[in-house]
């Protein structure tokens, strides 16, 4: 029932932020925050990784979508998802909207990819 | 309190219109898809559906007015019977402004996750994920949304 | 449904008396008091209470009674304004023939846990697992215990 | 929301019945099933292996007093629970029950013990 939002640098440059456990309504906005704060400090290379999201909904859905928005805005900036089996990953297949993020399987592939 | 129906099992739950409770909803939800033998999958789309209309009754229905009583009320129908084809009724109803059937129908169709940001998310992924979906929304009464899970 | 009471957020569950469910009124009790942020011991303490007052409800309360309907009602009151002592305030109640609440003094004086077969273990848990217990039982009525555990 | 009954055997002549999951008022019947199976067997040392039992309640408990009333009614019959940091000892605390049993605090005590 809670959202544990950890960051940490996974490659000059990226940020990593795991998020794990709930990313709904409720929770959510905790996500927001670090965002905003990140893009306040100049970071908008944003690798998200949800493996550990135990659920999500349609508002949790959104900020990642919003997140994904504010750092297409800037010059460089992005958003990459890690989701493999996570419930994320059926979720935004569902939805169709899997189709607007670029998806690495793990962080390896992240690393190698970016 | 309810007036038990016959061939069903039913469990009512209020709670106050709030995103703190949602986890609430979540939780019953998949116990009861459990109780009634779901597969995962199944009771993880109940469960997506639940709290997307909860979602909507918070976010929607109460919104600008003070006046209303800001509640969400969830029904589930367990239908059990062996000899019939098990399903889960799910009833979820706020006392909110309600809203016009007929956009339901639009949202229903458009589906639109080309463009998220704009209204559909809700309403779509009930209607994917459910097997029946129906509303019932009127400003009078509020919004009554009433779907079916088949086992 | 429940009209707001100003100073607690109100939670209604309402389920068939059958010891199928208890495992429903566990769960949400035990969510309930993780977000009045209850230590994992009064949790504990306050999810058996719960439980134990649902098992008199199922066994007792409609026994050889065809003619009641059989549910059983709790109300969660989470009283969680940070001025006062917060606390989550439990209403479990059913609407079976009721007993005379000078036995009940008796069963949480007796506590005979030297002979546990006989009656006494499920009052005395709730008695000694909850800070403030109360019973207002009648046969037209039914029983309903208010239990309050303080944070 | 199960309750899983698994049987072994501890040691020569002891039936060892490990419990997993909750113990309730729906559930517990299957302990008491398994126990009159075990004693028209003609089995009645039972060990209970409590450790992974996840709840429990005043009709759970009721079925291990049961059980063991039935068992030493037998001769040299009995029943030993293992119990540690479950929740099954905390509730056998509060009641006091401890008292009734003979209380092992994992398999290998038991084994010693016996
Ligand atoms: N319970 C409700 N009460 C009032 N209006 C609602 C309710 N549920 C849905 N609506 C209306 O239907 C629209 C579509 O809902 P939905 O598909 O969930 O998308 P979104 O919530 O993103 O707008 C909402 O914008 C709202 O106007
Ligand atoms: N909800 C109830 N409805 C009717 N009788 C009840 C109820 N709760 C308790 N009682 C009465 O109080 C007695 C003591 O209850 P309790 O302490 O839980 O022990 P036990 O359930 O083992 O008898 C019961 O035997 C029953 O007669």
């Amino acid at each position: 029932m809670d959202l544990k939002v950890k960051i940490e640098e996974l490659k000059k440059g990226y940020v990593l932020i795991i998020l794990a456990g709930d990313m709904d309504a409720y929770t959510s906005i905790q996500f927001r925050n670090v965002v905003d704060d990140l893009i306040k400090r100049g970071e908008y290379k944003l690798i998200v990784d949800t493996e550990e999201i135990t659920c999500i909904d349609s508002v949790g859905l959104g900020m990642l979508l919003g997140a994904l928005k504010k750092t297409r805005e800037k010059k460089g900036g992005g958003l990459w998802l890690i989701c493999n089996g996570s419930r994320a990953k059926r979720f935004l297949e569902i939805t169709g909207l899997d189709k607007n993020f670029t998806i690495f399987s793990d962080r390896s592939h992240a690393y190698r990819e970016l | 309190m309810i007036k038990s129906a016959k061939e069903a099992a039913v469990i009512d739950l209020d709670l106050p219109a709030s995103v703190e409770y949602l986890v609430i909803a979540r939780l019953i939800t998949s116990l009861v898809c459990k109780r009634m033998g779901f597969s995962e999958e199944k009771a993880e789309d109940t469960t997506i559906a639940v709290a997307e209309a909860c979602i909507n009754s918070i976010k929607h229905a109460y919104r600008n007015n003070q006046k209303y009583v800001k509640r969400v009320n969830i029904r589930y129908l367990l239908y059990q019977e062996e000899s019939t084809q098990q399903k889960l009724a799910i009833v979820v109803k706020d006392f909110g402004k309600g809203f016009d059937p007929y956009f339901v129908q639009l949202y229903i169709e458009r589906a639109d996750v080309e463009r998220p940001e704009t209204v559909g998310l809700g309403i779509f992924l009930i209607k994917t994920l459910m097997d029946e979906v129906e509303y019932d929304s009127s400003p009078a009464r509020g919004t009554q949304l009433r779907m079916i899970k088949y086992k």
